[in-house]
């Protein structure tokens, strides 16, 4: 019963190119950014928030630029190669990161992230300063495409890849890993007093998270045709938290209803309130907030219960359920 | 004394500030004899833990386990080595269920990181549910932790560091927070376990009927030394320590 | 489903054997301006400036009887939105062309996508010298000059007017327009004062809200020119504090982008300074002052907004006045009918039109030939703000990259005797 | 570096530290007592600084005297504080001091967005700069450089008058009591009849004209421009984190690092200037992960 309605917001989703090509694109770059909002929610599971992922979103776009301009770019490999940059930097300062909590954790992305942001800027001979670098059409497994072509199997691949990202981190978070994660959030001493390393547990999910932002920002490169240090810049970085929080942080699917809702609102807000689209923007997040802090998909949970009763008592069987699905 | 030294205490020495919480404490933990430590509060007791299962570090002396020399490794190298440790206050996941709480142990335990495979399903499952069953807490496997009162999380507290299946066992005052009229067979069902699992335990307790009772040697702690050690009924009948420790706690 | 409904379209005119397309209700035009953040100090008057031209052409009788309705996007919203909004305005409201941009990053951005749409768009601010000079395209004009000419200008008023300064240093800001504009400036300085020496430079940061560091060195330094390309907030605040601590005193500024500045600094900018304006753009401009259009919109677009037109305000008349022109040209070439989308295209090349500085011509390559203005900051009691004497009139042709040559290596090929051979109209107040 | 050119990035250091630090320490004394984070704190600093330049820029070309500017600056800085800070804490801070963390920070970065778009409602996007208090105030010379006295001497003066004067505030005065005693321990406070959500309110509104001060003396230095909130809030966290959170001498001490680390890199490698506060942010978190004044926390178990 309750997964009618996901069933077929799927569906629907997936028939939008049929039904409403226009806002084909818009749905890639709404999954581009769902991706990178699920290394988000990843995080949030250990009860840490990051305001600097737009990091691992801006090294993967600007490394699929680079490949996507010196090799003549196949889509796949653009790809693999943004997010393994993404990964690898992931580890690099996640080792230093995971040593911090709370506050700490957050500013300390914020400032690696904000130092990325400032010599994308700083290198312009190589990053193209604040004007970008154009990234060119990649090929598709060996055909050049043109543009409408290309977005619509843009738009199925991100398609496929947020529902496999999803499943992904689904598993991961019900794996043991992914429950260990979790306990990081209530209870490292006693993580650590089963034997298991809390830091090399939250690096783990630091790693992941890092490459689910880096294979949303290399999408968005390939998507939008160009990468910008704006990818980088700390409002991106809570614009991804927003979204997290506007979805619903307990479950993998808060990540791309939020940003779908999210891509919506903002652009009616910015065609029909031009002026206040900012606003607007804030006070629907202040809304969700104080009436639903478990976002979108909380609601929804909630509603379900009333209408055909609680899901069934908690178990670590139920795997119907989102892990820390919130409640 | 003939048995096995499990573990070794020499000349701990820990200072915060001005107070001096171990000041030469030199013990000995056999295998099979199960340890109460008893004294007053602030006499070091939960310090003297804190050094053994390696959240604290001694400024001087050393910890040996199983002979080998463990001083200042961090907990989780000591629980891997099988050393586990039960809590005053009890340690959860309060964010999870109590056969969660287990199964998380129980992966810890036998190293199972495969990050696609759910926690439930683990070959482990039924061994937790019959530890549940062993500390009488089966029908209560699924309920979130942070629903429970105070006397169950301190035996899923139990049962966590149970799950790890160590050698030695420490346990942090295992009857505070129960009723009173509950603490006895609170213990037998934990005695019953320890027994079963064959693991040896020390552990800190105020109430002396308990020590009497579950300890096979009793160590006698004040202001961060040891002042006795022996069989229950000859050092909880001495009358200093009647005066000092008991006189104090009951 | 926009190519079935073009199908269907071509269908119905080779029915009718017409290949005049239906007269529309309206001509709608997108038109992407800051509206937000430190640019919308451009983009606002510039809407102020279209918002007041499009009722004028439509009080008129609108274009051959159409009236234009204007759909605005805010640059300042982000890559992103900026993209889906002008996606949106092409796919689903069927805009018949685009104005896009002011940042040069988004006429990156934005010139592919309207080739791949295969809608005209008009770049009508946006300085970035590359585009034509890397691509060619054949939906996107620029009806403005670039970067460029607008750069050579500057060194050649500088040279004409100060040629014996020995010391230079730089104060821009740190992006790509601030690296861009010295790049090409300090090529150009080069190759025709090989002896210049250039003893600082300095890229504070977009936004910086303190230059004293920079003016402290600076004072040290006593460099005879300051070059800052810099604009808005930015420029404001670098010229108050270099008049405040008496570097204005000591080195002459040059600032190409400065009249766009000019009323808000007020008395702040003693005279002797060299400002440019972006194109021949200046509310006092020489050779349009006493025309009563021009001298009329100045005045309307004050009482309406509180100051005088600045750049964007010329740049917006212009690409309207491209608009204007265009389909004055596709319906003569179409025997006066409605010509078709493509139709228009075809009649942008070599157009030639007038916005409120002198006439503007686009070249093979689509790039606008615009003339260029500089002068010198003088006192002004009327106005309250300093005005321009020694004004210089630099011709299009003169000082535009020929078609078909990149920018830099162009400006290296210029020697010493170039200052001397471009001869631009000079006013002297 | 002669001793010359060291003089003089010392001097520029000290005229930047002293801002700084003014927006910063509103931040700490708010994370202090309310354990939010408010990123909005941003949006204070651009509305004191659009608040005095507007006024100022109106009683200057009134005719009335330049040296009006410096009352000024307080009045609206007071006004920034306690007729925006006051409403957001009371209507929205007081109904989130129990949710998570992230949440917290989330509400103010609400806040941010929404006085975003009301800077540019009430006062539009056209560049404010208004000088006059630093015009008053004529320049000073020091080693053949000209300084204006307003960033060489009224500055750093303003900055170690807050200073001392928060220390007196929080030592000497009951309200500063009660305010360090929530610090301390909230659950101790309320339990001994301290009016905490008095407290809250109080230091809210004490931090948030803080920054709108702050915001209201860089006016007279710089261009009043949308936008420059943003900037400022992330300077400001890298001195907060690096400082310890909550530590107002630290902030200072910080203040000072990254206002004097900036202008020598401007003389020995500019290129390096906006990178600063983050390095020196990174470098002192590295071997003091509480930050140079934090104090580190032992769970109790």
């Amino acid at each position: 019963m309750r997964s009618i309605l996901p069933a077929l917001i799927v569906l629907l989703v997936a028939v939008t190119p049929v039904l409403a090509p226009t806002s084909q694109v818009l749905l890639t770059l709404a999954f581009a950014k769902g991706l990178a909002v699920l290394g988000i929610i990843v995080l949030l599971q250990a009860g840490q928030v990051s305001f600097g992922h737009a990091l691992y979103f801006a090294v993967s776009a600007y490394v699929a630029a680079s490949v996507a301009r010196s090799f003549g770019g196949e889509l796949v490999t653009t790809l693999l190669a943004g997010v393994a940059a993404a990964a690898v930097v992931g580890l690099v300062v996640g080792v230093f990161v995971v040593r911090y909590r709370y506050i700490f954790f957050a500013m300390l992305n914020l400032a690696v992230s904000m130092i990325f942001f400032a010599l994308l800027e700083k290198f312009y001979y190589v990053t193209g300063g604040s004007d970008g670098l154009q990234v060119p059409r990649p090929t598709v497994v060996g055909l050049t495409l043109e543009r409408g072509e290309f977005e619509t199997i843009l738009f199925y691949g991100a398609l496929v890849l947020s529902l496999l990202a999803a499943w992904g981190t689904h598993r991961y978070l019900a794996s043991p890993l992914g429950n260990m994660l979790r306990a990081i959030k209530t209870n490292e001493v006693r993580l650590e007093y089963l034997g298991v390393s809390a830091r090399s547990t939250l690096l783990s999910g630091y790693v992941l998270s890092a490459a689910l932002c880096g294979l949303g920002g290399a999408l968005m490169a390939v998507a939008q045709g160009i990468v910008t240090p704006e990818y980088a810049y700390w409002v991106r970085s809570g614009e991804f938290v927003f979204i997290a929080i506007l979805g619903g942080s307990g479950s993998v699917a808060g990540a791309f209803v939020g940003a779908l809702i999210y891509e919506g609102v903002r652009t009616y807000a910015a065609a029909f309130a031009s002026d206040i689209w900012q606003m607007v923007l804030g006070i629907v997040l202040l809304v969700i907030i104080i009436f639903g802090p478990s976002g979108v998909t909380g609601l929804y949970q909630r509603l379900m219960d009333r209408l055909v009763g609680p899901a069934r008592p908690r178990g670590a069987g139920d795997s119907e359920r989102a892990p820390g699905a919130a409640e | 004394m003939s048995s096995k030294v499990l573990m070794a205490a020499k000349g701990l020495e820990i200072r915060f500030g001005g107070v001096v919480a171990a000041d030469d404490v030199n013990i000995e933990i056999h295998e099979g004899h199960n340890l109460a430590i008893i004294g007053p509060n602030g006499a070091g007791k939960t310090t003297f833990l804190n050094i053994c299962t390696g959240y604290l570090k001694p400024h001087r002396g050393s910890v040996t386990f199983d002979g080998r020399d463990v001083t200042g490794l961090a907990p989780r190298r000591l629980v891997r080595m099988g050393v586990a440790r039960a809590f005053q206050i009890p340690q959860l996941f309060t964010e999870h269920t109590v056969i969660e709480n287990l199964l998380i142990a129980a992966a810890a335990q036998a190293r199972r990181w495969s990050p696609l495979t759910p926690i439930a399903t683990i070959p482990e499952r039924g061994e937790m549910l019959h530890l549940l069953d062993m500390v009488r807490c089966a029908h209560i496997a699924d309920r979130p932790v942070s629903e429970l009162p105070e006397g169950q999380r301190k035996l899923i507290d139990i049962a966590l560091a149970l799950a790890l299946k160590p050698k030695l066992l420490f346990m942090d005052e295992p009857t505070s927070g129960v009723a009173s009229s509950e603490k006895f067979e609170v213990l037998d069902i934990i005695a019953k376990a320890l027994a079963e699992a064959k693991v040896t335990a020390v552990f800190v307790e105020h109430d002396i009927g308990i020590v009497e009772r579950f300890a096979d040697e009793v160590a006698v702690w004040n202001r961060g030394e040891v002042l006795f050690r022996g069989v229950p009924g000859e050092i909880l009948s001495h009358p200093d320590v009647i005066r000092d420790v008991i006189g104090e706690t009951v | 489903m926009r190519s079935l409904g073009m199908a269907a379209a071509a269908i119905a005119f080779a029915a009718t054997g017409a290949f005049a397309a239906d007269k529309p209700d309206e001509l709608k035009i997108g038109i992407t301006t800051f509206l937000s953040g430190p640019a919308s100090v451009f983009g606002e008057p510039a809407k102020a400036a279209a918002d007041m031209i499009i009722e004028q052409i439509n009080a008129d009788g609108g274009i051959d009887g159409v009236p234009i309705a204007a759909s605005y996007v805010d640059e300042g919203a982000g890559g992103e939105a900026l993209v889906s909004e002008y996606r949106r305005l092409v796919e689903d409201v069927d805009v018949d062309l685009m104005l896009a941009s002011i940042s040069s990053g988004n006429c990156n951005q934005l010139a592919p996508l309207a080739e791949d749409l295969k809608v005209l768009n008009l770049m009508w601010d946006c300085g970035t010298q590359r585009i034509f000079e890397e691509n060619d395209y054949r939906y996107v004009f620029r009806t403005q000059a670039n970067a460029t000419p607008e750069m050579l200008a500057t060194v050649l008023y500088l040279l004409k007017t100060k040629p014996d300064f020995s010391t230079i240093a730089v104060v821009n800001q740190d992006y790509a327009w601030g690296r861009d504009s010295w790049d090409i400036f300090q090529t150009a300085l080069k190759a025709m004062k090989p002896d210049a020496k250039v003893v600082a430079e300095f890229f504070p940061k977009f936004g910086a809200p303190d230059f004293s560091t920079e003016i402290s060195r600076l004072q040290a330094l006593r460099p005879d020119v300051i070059l800052s390309t810099s604009w808005g907030g930015d420029l404001d605040t670098f010229v108050r504090q270099a008049a405040q601590r008496g570097l204005t005193n000591t080195s002459t500024l040059v600032l190409p982008l400065a009249e766009s500045s000019l009323q808000r600094l007020g008395s702040a900018l003693p005279p002797g300074h060299i400002v440019g304006g972006r194109g021949d753009h200046y509310f006092l401009h020489p050779e349009r002052v006493g025309d009563p259009a021009f001298d009329d919109f100045m005045k309307a677009f004050h009482d309406k907004t509180g100051a005088y037109p600045i750049y964007p305000v010329f740049h917006m008349s212009q690409a309207l006045a491209a608009v204007k022109a265009v389909y004055a040209k596709a319906i003569e070439a179409n025997g006066g009918e409605w010509p078709d989308r493509e139709q228009v295209v075809d009649a942008m090349d070599g157009l030639s039109f007038q916005g409120l500085g002198n006439e503007v011509t686009i070249r093979d390559d689509h790039q606008g030939l615009e003339d260029q203005l500089l002068g010198t900051t003088a006192k002004s009691d009327e106005y309250g703000f300093a005005i321009l004497k020694d004004i210089m009139l630099f011709d299009a042709e003169d000082i535009t990259t020929p078609v078909g040559e990149e920018s830099i290596e162009w400006l290296k090929t210029l020697g010493p005797d170039f200052v001397a051979s471009v001869e631009p109209k000079t006013y002297a107040d | 570096m002669n001793l010359q050119l060291f003089a003089l990035a010392f001097f520029d250091g000290i005229a930047y530290a002293a801002l700084v630090f003014l927006v910063a320490v509103g931040l700490t004394l708010i994370f202090g007592v309310l354990r939010v984070l408010n990123v909005a704190h941003g949006s204070f600093y651009a509305m004191g600084a659009y608040a005095t330049a507007s006024t100022v820029g109106a009683i200057v070309a009134a005719g009335y005297s330049p040296w009006l500017a410096f009352p000024m600056m307080i009045i609206a800085s007071a006004l920034i504080g306690g007729l925006i800070g006051g409403p957001v804490e009371k209507l929205l801070l007081r109904r989130i001091y129990d949710m998570e963390e992230v949440l917290q920070i989330l509400v103010t970065f609400a806040v941010f967005m929404i006085l975003e778009d009301v800077q540019r409602l009430v006062w539009g996007v056209q560049p404010y700069f208004e000088s006059s208090a630093l015009m008053v105030l004529g320049t000073v010379d020091v080693l053949g450089i000209t300084y204006t006295a307003y960033q060489l001497i009224l500055l750093p003066v303003v900055a170690i008058l807050v200073l001392v004067g928060l220390r007196i505030f929080l030592r000497h005065t009951l309200s500063g009591k009660l305010i360090l005693a929530v610090t301390e321990d909230r659950e101790a406070a309320t339990a001994i009849g301290v009016n905490v959500d008095r407290v809250y309110l109080v230091t809210f509104v004490v931090g948030a004209s803080l920054a709108a001060f702050g915001g209201a003396l860089a006016s007279a230095t710089t261009s009043v421009i949308p936008g420059m909130g943003a900037d400022m809030i992330v300077l400001s966290f890298a001195v907060v984190a690096t400082a310890g959170l909550g530590r107002i001498e630290g902030a200072a001490i910080t203040a000072l690092l990254i206002g004097l680390g900036r202008s020598f890199a401007v003389y020995l490698a500019p290129e390096l200037d906006v990178l600063v506060p983050y390095l020196i942010m990174l470098a002192v978190l590295l071997v003091r992960p509480e930050g140079l004044f934090g104090m580190a926390h032992t769970r109790k178990i």
